[in-house]
This record gives structure tokens, C-alpha cells and sequence, in this order.
């Protein structure tokens, strides 16, 4: 029965290639959510609001998947997996998908600099 | 599981086509022979009898399994079909007091006598056969297909039949029309007879009396350009109706325009009409005077008024019974091009129907010409 | 039959009506600051894909059939790093800045206090319009909207039945009216003509049958006939308008249609106020002459399957005549008319 | 557990036993003529798949033709309004639910074993019911067609257009139930492609190694997990509405129409990456083949997979950017489609890369790789257009959109699946397609596309709305429109010599095929039949055929893994999800009715609800739940000593807990359910923000103590089935305990829902009257549909355990039922949690 948890503790290594995706995922729902509740909201100027909310958002997003590539560069005190050329394989993508994942997120955080909040109707 | 040798297999089914193609063959042969005679006067051999009537019965209650009857308790239903009965059906069927005529007797098969006996049908059954008639029998179908609530009124009264005697069956069927014995010169000369198979007042009534059954429309004061659109339009089957298209289709334009301007003249009659609800009526006055934004529904008023057109009705005091039945034909109605009312009938909800309904019945009538709106 | 009849009489009959087809409804023929600005982008847009593209094929070509070296070249896992990734990020990044800059612009468009506004309700299948004077009484008309020229127009937007869409390209973009919702848009017509809108969300049966016309004219007539327009309706001047306005209000029209000055004051259907000054009947449909109001009339369900209007089969041709001459008759004199 | 030291032990040259191939081939055996319905087997159930998903493309795309004859000139009356409408929804719906979806999955349900080294699908039944329901259902719908049934408010089925009011007769509900219930079979087939995708490859084949195509089925998988719930939850809602009357879409009480169209894009647009992965997949699959040498950047385009995977959920407002929300919302959407447009760049030129590094045969997949190529990167860019909110604003909704998605769609998943068949056409049939019909078939469809779309994005920017049955001559669209007709046509006539290329070499055949012609690196150009290859072989590389020296030749003479049926039965090896170390043997099910049989009812259930026949629907219901229990009662069957599979490796043949290929399963579904929920808690919170004057004042809410007594109730189950865990291997000791507390909790779960109702009722919560009360009994609603399963699993378990399948050992069944248990559990409060705190929180 040892053999019962093999089935479940390499997944961690593809779970790990979701997480930088999944942070770009929860960013963009969280700018989206908070505008949508602002302009939810009794009108007022939110403005500035909502630039230091994006602000914190993508702030959080990009510290999280700065972490996310120094973990994966120092694997650290993590037990190194059965096959070792798996897993640095596994690293590679997980970097790579980090580096899509912030452009999207830098993206996503851009059109604040512009444009106003809840104000729709070219 | 065992299976079958294929040899077998293929014997069997070589044996079946045989046999099923001999069959077709000797059929064939005898109908081409001609050997069967299909002299009315004859009758069918006993055995052959059996099969058709087993095979018709049968026939009838597969077709008839489908449908769900309908409360047929309502003596409005019973009147009307009656009405209808008399100058439809009595001719063949009989009726208390009403003899089958001998013509009919001489079919084959030759019609039940429907005053004495009455096979045991279910309702539907009795509905299915009404509504599509008999093939090879002279049953014939419904005029109108898609007037289900004529053909179940009939049903009604057909329930009714065996409890009536011939007086019971006249007031019904003439709906207290009393037909002044004729001279021997009237009997003579026209083709009036004392059962008045044709007379409109059996159903709508004539002067001080109003139709006997709620479903029928009263036409006391209603504009005769509007009735004589009406009978127009059942004469040559714009309008689907087995009760009113065969009575239309005899009647010349001139007697459709006198019988109009007859009733157009009539004073409205005293009617007891069942008082509905309050809130109804109300809620309808509103629907009528307001129409209904919302549901894209017109006031009725704006048409249904007395300086309206004059091939529009006029709906005041008409019988509730009746519009409901009349708005709920047009909402299913499906080939509406022509109708009016039909889209608006659609838009209409089931309580709507009930309140305007309601309203219209409730309103009192003046006289002919002068209504309040 | 009559069917395939009274389309072609459709088709024959809608030639006559607009002056030049393709630029009245393209987004490449702009008119109005709104629309140039789009085509602006578009033009951009066109661009860049045609270069992307360019690239591609190119590279498809060299890579089956190019040089041992350029093949070399692009079969390194950097090269695909260098097009697949670097490339577009810089692109894209430029392409969405743009996007965005423009947006705000279009946000800041016409955003003034005297912009003219107009509220334009979508039904099925027709456009309710109503002129929302500042101060003075709102002016109910439908499926013609006249415009200002050179004067921003903030458009309100709402619908009475399901989700359709206000699109006029020759003017700008298009914006939905939402159930329950007010929808806004602002247009600025740049020079005077009569600009094609149309449906562009569906909303069932006649959906392709849901047209309108913006007329735009110079900013003095538009007031002059505003002003003719607020007036109540024309009163009938011969016998025979006299006849088909007794018909109009006896056939109980006015349950559905309001005719200013008379009893015919009916919310569901259009406005027929001005309806003798429309260039159209029918939604766009026709242009308005006698017969294609006649058509309507007693074959409306021909015309455009499944809209409100019953049909009127059993009016006679005389009486068809007179309601035709009254509705007609239904305008303020009207100099571009 | 696969040591280094028997890996290279292997091959071995021990000849092998007399009549174990025989034995094999018994053991797998389809049955004949017509009682083939009841075969289970991937490679019978997938070219059924296939092959209905082409006869649905045949369906939509003839209903196609119907629409550019009607488009061909102005004013044209060859169609009436109401029929176009029917026709060109039915055209969106059987493409996108059809066709599109079904056919990738069909191919995954084909390919994958093959490719992955297992004899057969995880879940064999499962397959053969997702297939049944979807082609009786299919049909059914499709047919409404010729009753003047079908749906006419557009694929999109946007409400208030859709609700009872505006479409009254029962084509919305067609659509609606019938949709509903084919994506359903879609989650079914996705469950499968996950667990078969991890679970059964071939030893050695790491994530790293595993082939392109069986990445992108995972992914497919996975999106089509988290997408379809939201459809499926829109689906509820809209036939709620239009059958109770509760007013999701009701502006008036509170509903909003533009709910509808989150939720159907949250499903929409990932739907479009779901359609295109797999065939981008085939792509990565045939273009190594036909240039001969591995794929470059194997690396990035798995990148490139799992980015698109996720960006495409971030996409769906883009559909909505006509909708008057915020333009800021809208930019971080517009932002999202640049972003997703990445990886697609990356893929695209990692094709290009591998052509380039090696020398491309001029084969009929080959061309239409390249016609792929050219057309989807054509619809890329106009992607990239209409992804810019301005631009869209003029071209939405307008033939150029129209154009876009063709391009995509066609181009991006049509000509890879049409090289898909002339590539795989030889691993099933004795003969493969030909190439100088194919050739010709590719330059028609090629030609004809391009003739019929590109013009489109003319008349659309010359201002021709969609979905309009006619258009007036005056607007000058005439000419184009006959030209697109034209292109239509030449396309349909290379489809229809397709059929006859199909007609005269395809000879599908399990054992004996034309085999490897294009010398294929990969799995499935081993000698397949119907139980995949004869021998299971380690893999050690990405291209095993090219690496790997003999293995064909091995893997035919049994000289690796399971050459034959150990125990008897079907079998195939279950593997670590990453490194592929052999871990148990899973013994496979047979032919069956049941399967076949619960798909039947299940169908009927659905289309017999639609047309109001509730007694028949139930009692339709009724057999297909017990044609389940029938199915599952002898699924998990009893485990035997460890076998021996070859190469010195015993394995059990037996599994439970996380080990178990069903704890993966339920666990899948698990997530199904749970996105569906969440869909709900959006849904609950986006409506509160539109409409929340809707929302009672604190006071006048169901009591709190209410809620606790629910929440208490539910807790208390499951702690009772936590009990009942300990109890079971005790059980012949414990008498009936377990028994007694499996029910106990099941009637827990029942009685806390049963409060909650009337405690909402009490309340005078009532669901059509306005938005919240809506909310509330649809919380309710999810609850008992939760509900309903665990008190049939209860019942199954205490029948089990009873009927003595069930044990110390033997548990998977009731692993599996307490999984989904107490997930329900958690679903509930948290339904509390939001119907109860909620309303006090914002008040």
C-alpha cells in the first residue's frame, strides 16, 4: 500500500505548470471583479480607486510569479522526483509559462493607465 | 445463447415470402375477378359483417387512445350540440319524435337509430368518430376539422340522447322555438317544415329571447354588416365552423343580408347573465379600455365601440362563455393571415381571456346603437 | 405566388428608394468622426495583419524550399522563441496601446453639454425615436431619425422587448439596447446625406427587415423641422383625406398608432404623426408611395412575417384609397421632403 | 514498481507459449453483426464516434448550403423567414455541439490507446454510453428540423429572445434539454481522455515523451471540466425560467439578459480553443512525420498548449463588447485576447521550425498542414482585429465576424481533421486513402473556402449585419454574396469526393491494416488491432519507432509487457500519471447491453421531458438509473493475487484510494460539479450587483437558527459516514452498523435540504416572483440535484455490502461514494454560507 501514494506526489510537478497561468487567471478576475463592483456602487469618482486597486492587484500577481520562478530555479529542500531529467524538463516549462503569464498580466494591467472607470458609451 | 443453423434460417424465411406472395396474388385475383358484389342491397356475408365491424370497433379505439376527453357536464355544451344534432345528424340517426329516414335506413351499413340504441363508446371514442366520421359507411367527418369544442359539444348531447323523450329532445333541440303548426298550403308550398332544421333563432333566439346555450353568440343589435361579413365568410369556409358553415351555405346573399338586418334590429334580450367576479370585471375594463403596453395588447374599446366599423361587433353583453371560447380559438389558431384578432388573441393570457371576457358579458346594453365606452 | 409578387415589388421599389447603396451602410465610407476614427484603426489593422501574414508565408516557403541556410535558421528553437514569442509581444503591445488611446479618444468624442438627445427605442421589429428637446416637449416619431449635422448626437438606448442593436457604420460603431437596461451612444455626423442603420443583433423573425435612416441636415433646417415636427398632425384638407381620417379613427387604428391632434393616440405601433414625410414605409422596407402603404395595409404579414399589425383584408379598395390619401397627407410642409 | 534493472532486461527473446495470442484475441473479441452495439472497445466505439460526428458535419454543412443559396442574391424567397432562422441555428448548434466538439473527442477515444500503449480506455462503458446518448440525442434534435420544431433564436440562444414569452413553442427547449444533455456526454468522454491520458500509458512514456496529440486531449479534457459546467448551469437557469417561470432573465424582477451571455461565453470562447487544440495536436502529430524528424520546440508547444488552455477563459466578454459595460472591463478583455494570441504564434512557428528542420513529403496531409496553415493564420489576425474594442464596435455581428470565426474554425480544426483522416486512415484500414483523390479533394476545399469566407469580410465591413434571411439590391452586397455561394459549393464538391475517396479505400479493419506507409514515429504505427498492440513496450523516447530499433517487431512478438490476458480478462497496465511506472493491472469490462441501454433511456428521459411527457420521461429515467446499476454492479470486481505482467514485474490487480483509476475519475467529476457551483456563485453575485434592490432586508430573511439546523444536519452526515469508514472493514463483526450509518447519512443530506426549503418557504421566499427567490431555490435546486445520485450510490453501497462486494480490501465504491459525499457536503454550507450570509452582509 506504499505504492498508493506514487499515483498522487509527482502530479505536484504538473500541478506546479498551472499555478503561473492561474495566477494570470485570478489577476484578471480580480481587476474585473473590483470594477464591477465599484461601478456596482454608488456613483462617485473612483478614479484613483481603481488605479491603486489594478495597482496592488498586479503588484501581487508579479511578486507571486517572481516567487514562483525562484522556487523553481532553487528547487530548494524538495525531494528531487524519481527522474531527474523529468523534472528539470518540468522546470523549463514552468519558467517559460511564468514569463507568458506576466506579459498577460502587465497586459491586462495597461489599460488603466488610460482609461476611465465605469464610464462606457463611445 | 443458441443460435440458429443459417441453412434453417434461410429455409424459413424462403417460406415466408412464399406465403406472403401468395396471398397478395389471390387477393388480387379476386377483386379482379369481380366475384364480390358490392350491391348495397345485399348486404355482407355474416362472416365478412363480423371482420368489418370487429376491424372498425378496433380501429376506433387505437385512433381514439390519444385523446383526452373533456368535461361534457355543461348544459351549454348539450344545447348546442343538440341544435346541431337535429339538422345534422337526426336525418340518418333518428331522434325521439324523429324517425331515420327511410333513404338512410337503405344504406350499407345502415345507420344506428340512435334514439333507440346506442353503442357503448367511450367519450373519446364518441369524439373521434363524430370529429373524422367512418370510411365505406356515410359517416361523414366534421365540416370544420379544427372546431374540436363543436364536435365535443356534440359528444355532449349524444351522452344525453337516451335520457330524453320526444318532448325533452324538441324544447332542447329548437331551443323553445315555437314552430306555428303550418296550413296545408305552407306544407305545401315551402319547404318549411315543423322541425325547421334551418332556423337560426333554434340557437340565437328571435325577439326578448337570447340564445338558449352560453356558447353561443348572441346577435340582438349587432351591426348587420358585421353579420352578413360573418355568414359571408362561413358560406364560402373563410371562417371553420360545422355547425354554421352548412347553414350559411344555404342561404342566398339576399336572405344571408335579410336574417342580418333581422337580428341587426332586435332589441338585446334580457339575459341572467351568472355574475363573475368583480375584480374580473374590473380587471377586464381596464384591459379593454387600456389594452395592456406591456403585452402589446390593444383596448378592445378602440375597435369594439359603437362608432366602430361596421363589420366590427359590438361585444357589450355578449355571452362570456362564448368570447372566451371565441379568443381561445383564435390564440391556437395557426393559419391566422386573415384574422384580426388572432395576434392579438395570442398576446392574450388565459386570465386576460376570463377578465375581458367577464367585462364584456357584464356590461350592460342600453339599446342597439347607443352603448357607453 | 402573391408571395414572390410583392417581394419583387419589394426589391423593384427599394432600388428606387436609396440614392447610392454601398456607401450608405459601409464602416470604409465613413461620415461621421466617430466612423473615420474606426476606419482609421481598421486601415492600421489591415495593415499588420497583411505583414504578419506576409511573414508567415515567407517563412513556410523558406522552410520547405529555402536555402540549407535559412532553413538552418529557422529550424532553431530560438528562431521559433524570436517569431512566436518576442515578435508579437512587441507588436500586440503597440496594437493594444493604440486600441486602448483610441477608445479613450472615442470615450471624449462629442461629450458636451448641447449635445442634441435623442432617445431610440428598439421593438420588433421597428425603432421607436423620440427627440428629447431640452425643455421643450419630446417628439415621438419612428424608424427616420433627422440629425443635426456637425452637432454631437448622444443617442439613449433602450429596448422594449428583446436584446437588438443600434448600428449606423457610416456614422460610428455599433451599441446593444438591453431589456432593462439604458444603453448610450454618441454620433457626429460630418456632412448632410441619409446613412443606412440597421439590426445588428438578432432579435428574431423580421430581424433582417429591422432598418433605419439617419437623415442628417444642416443644424438651421433640422431646428426649422423640428419645430413643424413637434406640431400636431396636418388636418385632413380634401373630402377624401376627410374619409380616411373618419376610417383611420372608426377602424380603431388609433389603439395602435397615435396621430397628434386627433383621438388616435395608440403607443404600440409608430408614431404616423409625420408619417407623410418619411421617405419609407414598412421599416425601411418600402419607399412611400400610395400602393406600398396600401400593401402594408392589407399585406403587412408579406412584407415583414410577423409584426403586430394585423392585416386589413376587408377594407375596400375605396376605403383603402382614402386611408392611403389621409396618411399621406400626414406631414409638415417640408422643404427637403 | 519499474526498476532501471528490468527495463533493460527487455526485450526478452524468450519465444513465446503456444496459443497466447489466440487467447488474447478471444478474450477481446467483438461481437458480431448487430450485437456489435454492445461492444465496449475503444477502436469499434471510436469509429462510431467518428463516424456520426461526419455524418452531423454532412447534416450542418447541406444546412449551410440552404443558407448561401438563400444569401445568393437580394430578396431572394427560396427560404421563408422562420425557416432560415431554424436553419442557420441549427447550423451554429449541430456544428458547435454536433460536430466540432464530438469529433476531436471521437478522435481522442480512437487514437489514444494506440498512441499511449494501452489496449483499451480506462473506462470502456463509460465511452460506449457517452457515445449512444450522443447519437440518439443528436439525431432526435437534428430531426426537429422536419417537424418544424426546431430552435430559431440563434446558437447563441440569447433570453429575452429565447424565454417562453418571445419563442413559446418547444424549440428552445430542444435546444436547451438536448444541448444539455450532449455536453453532458462530452464531460463523460473528457473524464475518460484525463484518467486514459495519465493513467494507462505505456511504461517509460514520461509527460516529457508522451505525444503531442495525447497533450493536447489533455488539455481538451481539462477545459472542457471547467467550461461545459457554465453552459450547463445556463441551461438550467433558461429552462427554469421558461418552464416555472423563475426570472433569471427578467429584467423586470430582477434578472438580467446579459447573465445569459457571460455564462454561454464563459463556455463559448474556451469552446473555440477546445475545438482547435486537438487539431492543433494532429498538426504537431503529422507534420514531424511528413518531414521526418521530431517536432522542434516540443517544449513550447506544451507551453504554448497550457497557456492557451487558461488564457482562453479569460476571453469571453469579448463577445460582449457591444454591451454598453465599462470600456475599461472591456480593455482587460481586449488585453486577454492579445495575450491568448501568443501561444498560437508560438505553435505556428514551431511547425515551421520542424518543416524547415527536415525535408516535407508533398503528401495529402502534408497539403493540407499547409492549407491549415495559411487559413487559420489568416483568422488569427482578423482574431487580433476584432479583439481591438473599437474596430469591433463597427464589425460586430457583422459578416466579417462572421468570416473570422470561419477561418478559425474551419481552417483550424476541418483541415488538420481532414489530414487527421488521410494521415490515420491506414493505421485502421486494410487501405489507405488515395492521394490523387485526396489531392484533388484538398485543392476544392481549399479553393472553395477561401472563394466562399474571404468576400465575407468585405460585405461585413460594407456593413451587412448576420443572420438576416434577405437584404435589399440597393445595398450592393449581391455580388459577393453569389461569389461566397459559389466558393460554398466548390467546397461541398471536395467533401463529396472525400466520400467517395472514403467509399472506395476505406476498409476499416482491426486486425489487419495498411499499417505504417508514412513511417510514423509513435505508437499507433505498431501493429494495433482491436486491444492495441500485442505487447506493451517501455518506452524511452518521444518518436519510439524512430529511437528505438525492432520495437515494432517486439512489441508484434509479445517480447514486452501483458502479451497476453493474464487473468482472463480484458486488461491493461495503470501507470503513474508522470513517469509512467507501472502500478497496478486494471481488468476491463466486456461487452454489455447496459451501457448501451442507459444511454437509450437516458436520451428518451431528456427528449421525452421536452415535449411534456413527464410520466413516460420518468419512468424512461427510472430504467436508465437502473440499466447504471445493473452496469456498475459488477464493475470493481474482487482482487486477485499479483500477476506477473512480464520482464519480471508482479503487479497487484487491485487498487483503491489515490492509486485507483476511479479515485481519479470522481475526483474529475468532482470538479465538473464544483465549477458548475461556482458558475452559480457568480451568477448569485453578478445578479446581486445588477439588481440588488431585489435583495430582502436582513430581518425579513429565513432565521438564522434555520441555516445552523441545516448546516448542523449536514456536518452531522458526515461525520456519520466518517464512522461508517472506520466501520466497514469491521464489518462482518459490526453486524449491520454500516449499513445502518451509510443510510443515516444519505438521509442526513436529505433531511438538511428539506429544512432548508421550508425554512426559505416559511420565509416567503418563492422562486418566481423575483431574482432572489430565484437564487434561493436554485441553491436549492443544485442541492437535491447532488442529492439525488448520493441516495441511489447509498442505496448501491448497502446492496453491495450486503451482496457481500464490499470489504477491508475491496472499497472502492464507498471511497468513491464518500468522495462525492462529502464534496455535496461542502457544496451545501457553502450554499448556506452565500443564501443565508450573503443577504445579512450586503442589508
Amino acid at each position: 500500500m506504499s505504492a498508493a501514494f506514487e499515483g498522487i506526489r509527482p502530479l505536484g510537478d504538473l500541478l506546479r505548470l498551472f499555478i503561473a497561468p492561474a495566477i494570470w487567471f485570478a489577476h484578471l478576475g480580480a481587476v474585473y471583479a473590483a470594477e464591477a463592483l465599484i461601478c456596482a456602487g454608488p456613483p462617485r469618482s473612483h478614479g484613483d480607486t481603481m488605479s491603486w486597486i489594478v495597482f496592488l492587484f498586479t503588484a501581487a500577481a508579479l511578486m507571486c510569479l517572481v516567487i514562483l520562478t525562484v522556487r523553481t530555479l532553487r528547487p530548494g529542500d524538495r525531494v528531487p522526483p524519481p527522474s531527474g531529467q523529468t523534472s528539470a524538463w518540468f522546470r523549463r516549462i514552468t519558467l517559460l509559462l511564468a514569463v507568458l503569464s506576466g506579459s498577460g498580466v502587465i497586459w491586462t494591467a495597461l489599460p488603466t493607465a488610460f482609461l476611465p472607470v465605469c464610464s462606457s458609451a463611445p | 445463447m443458441r443460435t440458429i443453423p443459417r441453412s434453417r434460417l434461410l429455409l424459413s424465411v424462403r417460406l415466408i415470402l412464399l406465403g406472403l406472395t401468395s396471398i397478395a396474388l389471390g387477393g388480387f385475383l379476386l377483386a379482379w375477378s369481380g366475384l364480390y358484389n358490392v350491391a348495397a342491397s345485399r348486404g355482407h356475408w355474416a362472416a365478412i359483417d363480423a371482420i368489418l365491424t370487429f376491424g372498425m370497433t378496433n380501429s376506433v379505439r387505437t385512433h381514439a387512445l390519444g385523446i383526452e376527453a373533456r368535461p361534457l357536464d355543461s348544459k351549454d355544451l348539450a344545447t348546442l350540440g343538440a341544435a346541431h344534432f337535429h339538422s345534422g345528424c337526426a336525418f340518418c340517426h333518428g331522434a325521439p319524435g324523429v324517425p331515420v329516414s327511410p333513404i338512410a335506413q337503405s344504406m350499407l351499413p345502415s345507420p344506428p337509430d340512435l334514439s333507440k340504441s346506442m353503442r357503448e363508446w367511450r367519450d373519446r371514442e364518441l369524439f373521434w368518430i363524430v370529429k373524422n366520421g367512418i370510411k365505406y359507411t356515410g359517416m361523414p367527418a366534421w365540416v370544420a376539422q379544427e372546431r374540436d369544442d363543436e364536435v365535443w359539444a356534440v359528444v355532449a348531447f349524444l351522452r344525453l340522447l337516451p335520457t330524453l323523450d320526444a318532448a325533452a329532445y324538441r324544447e332542447m333541440a329548437l331551443g323553445g322555438l315555437t314552430v306555428p303548426a303550418q296550413s296545408g298550403r305552407e306544407i305545401a308550398t315551402t319547404e318549411a317544415t315543423s322541425g325547421a332544421a334551418s332556423a337560426c333563432a333554434r340557437c340565437h333566439g328571435e325577439k326578448q329571447r337570447g340564445p338558449k346555450s352560453r356558447l353561443v353568440p348572441v346577435l340582438h343589435g349587432q351591426p348587420a354588416g358585421f353579420l352578413m361579413a360573418a355568414l359571408e365568410d362561413y358560406a364560402n369556409a373563410r371562417r371553420p365552423s360545422g355547425i354554421m358553415q352548412p347553414q350559411a351555405s344555404e342561404l342566398s346573399a339576399e336572405d344571408r343580408e335579410r336574417v342580418a338586418r333581422y337580428y341587426a334590429g332586435l332589441a338585446p334580450p334580457a339575459r341572467p347573465e351568472p355574475s363573475s367576479s368583480d375584480e374580473a370585471v374590473e380587471r377586464g375594463r381596464m384591459l379593454a379600455t387600456r389594452g395592456d403596453l406591456d403585452a402589446k395588447i390593444p383596448p378592445c374599446m378602440d375597435c369594439h365601440n359603437t362608432s366602430s366599423l361596421e363589420v366590427y361587433p359590438r361585444l357589450a353583453g355578449q355571452h362570456a362563455a362564448y368570447m372566451a371560447n371565441r379568443l381561445r380559438l383564435w390564440r391556437n389558431a395557426h393559419t391566422s393571415r386573415s384574422e384580426i384578432m388572432a395576434p392579438i388573441a395570442r398576446s392574450l393570457s388565459e386570465q386576460q381571456i376570463e377578465d375581458v371576457s367577464a367585462y364584456f358579458s357584464s356590461m350592460h346594453v342600453l339599446s342597439p346603437g347607443k352603448q357607453n365606452h | 405566388m402573391r408571395h414572390a409578387r410583392s417581394f419583387t415589388a419589394i426589391v423593384a421599389s427599394s432600388v428606387m428608394l436609396a440614392g447610392c447603396g454601398r456607401d450608405m451602410q459601409s464602416m470604409l465610407a465613413p461620415k461621421g468622426i466617430q466612423a473615420e476614427q474606426i476606419a482609421g484603426l481598421a486601415w492600421l489593422l489591415f495593415g499588420f495583419g497583411i505583414f504578419v501574414l506576409a511573414i508567415v508565408i515567407a517563412a513556410t516557403w523558406l522552410a520547405i524550399g529555402g536555402s540549407a541556410r535559412s532553413r538552418r535558421i529557422l529550424a532553431q528553437e530560438s528562431t521559433v522563441f524570436a517569431l512566436g514569442i518576442a515578435f508579437p509581444v512587441v507588436t500586440l503591445s503597440l496594437l493594444l496601446g493604440y486600441g486602448v488611446w483610441l477608445t479613450r479618444a472615442l470615450l471624449d468624442t462629442g461629450r458636451d453639454q448641447n449635445a442634441v438627445s435623442i432617445e431610440v427605442v428598439g421593438e420588433q421589429w421597428w425603432w421607436r425615436v423620440t427627440y428629447l428637446a431640452p425643455g421643450g416637449t419630446p417628439v415621438a416619431s419612428a424608424n427616420e431619425i433627422r440629425i443635426p449635422v456637425a452637432t454631437p448626437i448622444a443617442f439613449k438606448l433602450r429596448a422594449a422587448d428583446v436584446i437588438h442593436s443600434f448600428w449606423v457604420p457610416s456614422l460610428g460603431g455599433k451599441v446593444d439596447m438591453i431589456p432593462g437596461r439604458t444603453t448610450h451612444l454618441r454620433l457626429t455626423a460630418e456632412r448632410p446625406g441619409t446613412y443606412r442603420g440597421q439590426c445588428a443583433e438578432y432579435c428574431g423573425g423580421a430581424h433582417a427587415l429591422m432598418a433605419l435612416e439617419v437623415v442628417a441636415m444642416p443644424a438651421s433646417e433640422h431646428a426649422a423641422w423640428l419645430q413643424r415636427a413637434a406640431m400636431p398632425a396636418r388636418a385632413p384638407q380634401s373630402d377624401i383625406e376627410q374619409r380616411g381620417q373618419d376610417l383611420f379613427l372608426a377602424a380603431g387604428c388609433g389603439a395602435c398608432h397615435t396621430v397628434r391632434g386627433t383621438a388616435a393616440a395608440g403607443t404600440l405601433g409608430p408614431d404616423l404623426t409625420q408619417m407623410g414625410a418619411r421617405r419609407s414605409v414598412g421599416v425601411d422596407t418600402m419607399p412611400l408611395t400610395r400602393d406600398n402603404v396600401v400593401r402594408f395595409i392589407t399585406d403587412g404579414q408579406l412584407v415583414k412575417p410577423g409584426n403586430l399589425m394585423p392585416e386589413f383584408r376587408f377594407l375596400q379598395p375605396s376605403e383603402l384609397d382614402a386611408l392611403a390619401a389621409y396618411l399621406l397627407s400626414l406631414k409638415a410642409t417640408d422643404p427637403d421632403g | 514498481m519499474a526498476d532501471t534493472s528490468t527495463v533493460s532486461s527487455y526485450p526478452s527473446t524468450l519465444p513465446r507459449p503456444g496459443g497466447e495470442q489466440a487467447a488474447l484475441e478471444a478474450v477481446w473479441a467483438s461481437p458480431r453483426s448487430w450485437r456489435i452495439v454492445t461492444d465496449v472497445n475503444n477502436t469499434v466505439i471510436g469509429g462510431f464516434y467518428v463516424g456520426t460526428a461526419m455524418l452531423f458535419f454532412l447534416l450542418a454543412g447541406t444546412l449551410a448550403l440552404l443558407i448561401r443559396l438563400q444569401l445568393a442574391v437580394p430578396s431572394n424567397t427560396f427560404l421563408s423567414q422562420e425557416t432560415y432562422n431554424q436553419i442557420f441555428t441549427m447550423h451554429g448548434t449541430v456544428m458547435m455541439f454536433l460536430f466540432a466538439v464530438p469529433v476531436v473527442e471521437a478522435m481522442g477515444i480512437l487514437l489514444l490507446p494506440q498512441m499511449l500503449g494501452a489496449r483499451d480506455q480506462p473506462f470502456p462503458r463509460l465511452g460506449a454510453f457517452a457515445f449512444w446518448a450522443y447519437l440518439v440525442g443528436g439525431l432526435v434534435f437534428f430531426s426537429t428540423l422536419f417537424f418544424d420544431l426546431a430552435p430559431s433564436g440563434g446558437w447563441f440562444m440569447y433570453p429575452p429572445l429565447t424565454s417562453s414569452r418571445f419563442s413559446p413553442n418547444i424549440g428552445a427547449d430542444f435546444w436547451l434539454l438536448g444541448i444539455g444533455f450532449i455536453e453532458i456526454s462530452a464531460i463523460a468522454g473528457a473524464i475518460e481522455i484525463i484518467v486514459g491520458v495519465l493513467r494507462t500509458r505505456a511504461p517509460g512514456m514520461t509527460l516529457d515523451r508522451m505525444p503531442m496529440f495525447a497533450w493536447t486531449m489533455l488539455i481538451f479534457a481539462g477545459m472542457i471540466v471547467f467550461a461545459f459546467p457554465a453552459i450547463i448551469l445556463a441551461t438550467i437557469l433558461l429552462e427554469l425560467e421558461r418552464a416555472f417561470g423563475w426570472p433569471f432573465f427578467i429584467a423586470a424582477k430582477g434578472g438580467d439578459a446579459l447573465l445569459w451571455q457571460h455564462l454561454f461565453w464563459f463556455f463559448g470562447h474556451p469552446d473555440v480553443y477546445i475545438i482547435f487544440l486537438p487539431a492543433a495536436g494532429m498538426v504537431s502529430m503529422i507534420i514531424p512525420t511528413m518531414a521526418g524528424t521530431p517536432l522542434v520546440g516540443y517544449r513550447l508547444v506544451v507551453v504554448a498548449l497550457i497557456a492557451t488552455g487558461f488564457f482562453s477563459f479569460g476571453l469571453w466578454v469579448h463577445h460582449m463588447f457591444t454591451t454598453g459595460i465599462p470600456a475599461l472591463s472591456l480593455s482587460f478583455f481586449s488585453a486577454a485576447s492579445m495575450a491568448v494570441s501568443l501561444p498560437s504564434g508560438i505553435q505556428v512557428f514551431a511547425w515551421i521550425a520542424t518543416i524547415a528542420s527536415g525535408r516535407l513529403r508533398w503528401t495529402t496531409p502534408s497539403l493540407f498542414i499547409l492549407g491549415f496553415l495559411f487559413i487559420f493564420t489568416l483568422g488569427g489576425l482578423t482574431g487580433v482585429m476584432v479583439a481591438m474594442v473599437p474596430f469591433d464596435w463597427q464589425v460586430h455581428d457583422t459578416y466579417f465576424v462572421v468570416a473570422h470565426f470561419h477561418y478559425v474554425l474551419v481552417g483550424g480544426m476541418v483541415f488538420p481533421l481532414f489530414a487527421a483522416f488521410h494521415y490515420w486512415a491506414p493505421a485502421f484500414s486494410r487501405r489507405a486513402l488515395s492521394e490523387r483523390l485526396g489531392k484533388w479533394t484538398f485543392w476544392l476545399m481549399f479553393g472553395g473556402f477561401n472563394i466562399a469566407f474571404f468576400p465575407m469580410h468585405l460585405t461585413g465591413l460594407m456593413g451587412m449585419p448576420r443572420r438576416v434571411y434577405t437584404y435589399p439590391a440597393v445595398m450592393e452586397w449581391g455580388v459577393l454574396n453569389m461569389v461566397s455561394t459559389m466558393g460554398a459549393f466548390l467546397f461541398a464538391a471536395g467533401i463529396a469526393l472525400f466520400l467517395i475517396d472514403l467509399a472506395r479505400n476505406l476498409r476499416p479493419d482491426a486486425s489487419n491494416t495498411a499499417g505504417n506507409i508514412w513511417n510514423g514515429g509513435t505508437l499507433e504505427w505498431v501493429h494495433n488491432r482491436v486491444y492495441g498492440a500485442r505487447s506493451i513496450p517501455i518506452v524511452t523516447s518521444a518518436d519510439p519507432l524512430w529511437e528505438q530499433p525492432h520495437l515494432a517487431r517486439d512489441v508484434d512478438a509479445g517480447r514486452y509487457y501483458l502479451p497476453g490476458s493474464i487473468t482472463g480478462r480484458r486488461e491493461t497496465l495503470v501507470t503513474s500519471p508522470i513517469e509512467a511506472a507501472p502500478q497496478y493491472l486494471l481488468r476491463l469490462p466486456g461487452p454489455g447491453w447496459t451501457p448501451f441501454l442507459a444511454a437509450i433511456f437516458t436520451a428518451a428521459f431528456f427528449m421525452l421531458l421536452t415535449v411534456k411527457a413527464v410520466t413516460p420521461a420518468l419512468i424512461s429515467g427510472v430504467l436508465a438509473v437502473a440499466m447504471l446499476v445493473v452496469w456498475m454492479w459488477d464493475s470493481d470486481p474482487k482482487p486477485l493475487e499479483p500477476v506477473d505482467i512480464g520482464g519480471g514485474i508482479k503487479l497487484t490487480t487491485y487498487a483503491s484510494g489515490s492509486l485507483s483509476h476511479s479515485w481519479w475519475a470522481m475526483i474529475v467529476l468532482l470538479l465538473v460539479t464544483g465549477s458548475l457551483y461556482l458558475a452559480y456563485v457568480f451568477s448569485y453575485l453578478y445578479l446581486w450587483t445588477v439588481s440588488p434592490q431585489f435583495w430582502p432586508k436582513p430581518e425579513t430573511l429565513a432565521p438564522v437558527a434555520s441555516a445552523v439546523l441545516s448546516a448542523f444536519l449536514l456536518v452531522s452526515g458526515s461525520a456519520i459516514l466518517v464512522v461508517a469508514g472506520r466501520v466497514l472493514p469491521r464489518r462482518s463483526r459490526s453486524g449491520h452498523a454500516f449499513e445502518l450509518l451509510t443510510g443515516l447519512a444519505a438521509a442526513m443530506l436529505l433531511a438538511a435540504l428539506i429544512a432548508e426549503v421550508s425554512a426559505q418557504s416559511q420565509a416567503g421566499q418563492r422562486p418566481a416572483t423575483d431574482i432572489h427567490g430565484a437564487l434561493v431555490f436554485t441553491a436549492a435546486f443544485l442541492q437535491g440535484q447532488m442529492a439525488l445520485p448520493i441516495l441511489v450510490m447509498a442505496g448501491f453501497v448497502i446492496g453491495r455490502s450486503l451482496g457481500g462486494r464490499l470489504g477491508l480490501e475491496r472499497r472502492v465504491i464507498f471511497d468513491n461514494f464518500s468522495l462525492l459525499y462529502h464534496y455535496t457536503i461542502g457544496q451545501s454550507l457553502l450554499g448556506l454560507l452565500l443564501v443565508h450570509g450573503f443577504p445579512r452582509l450586503a442589508g
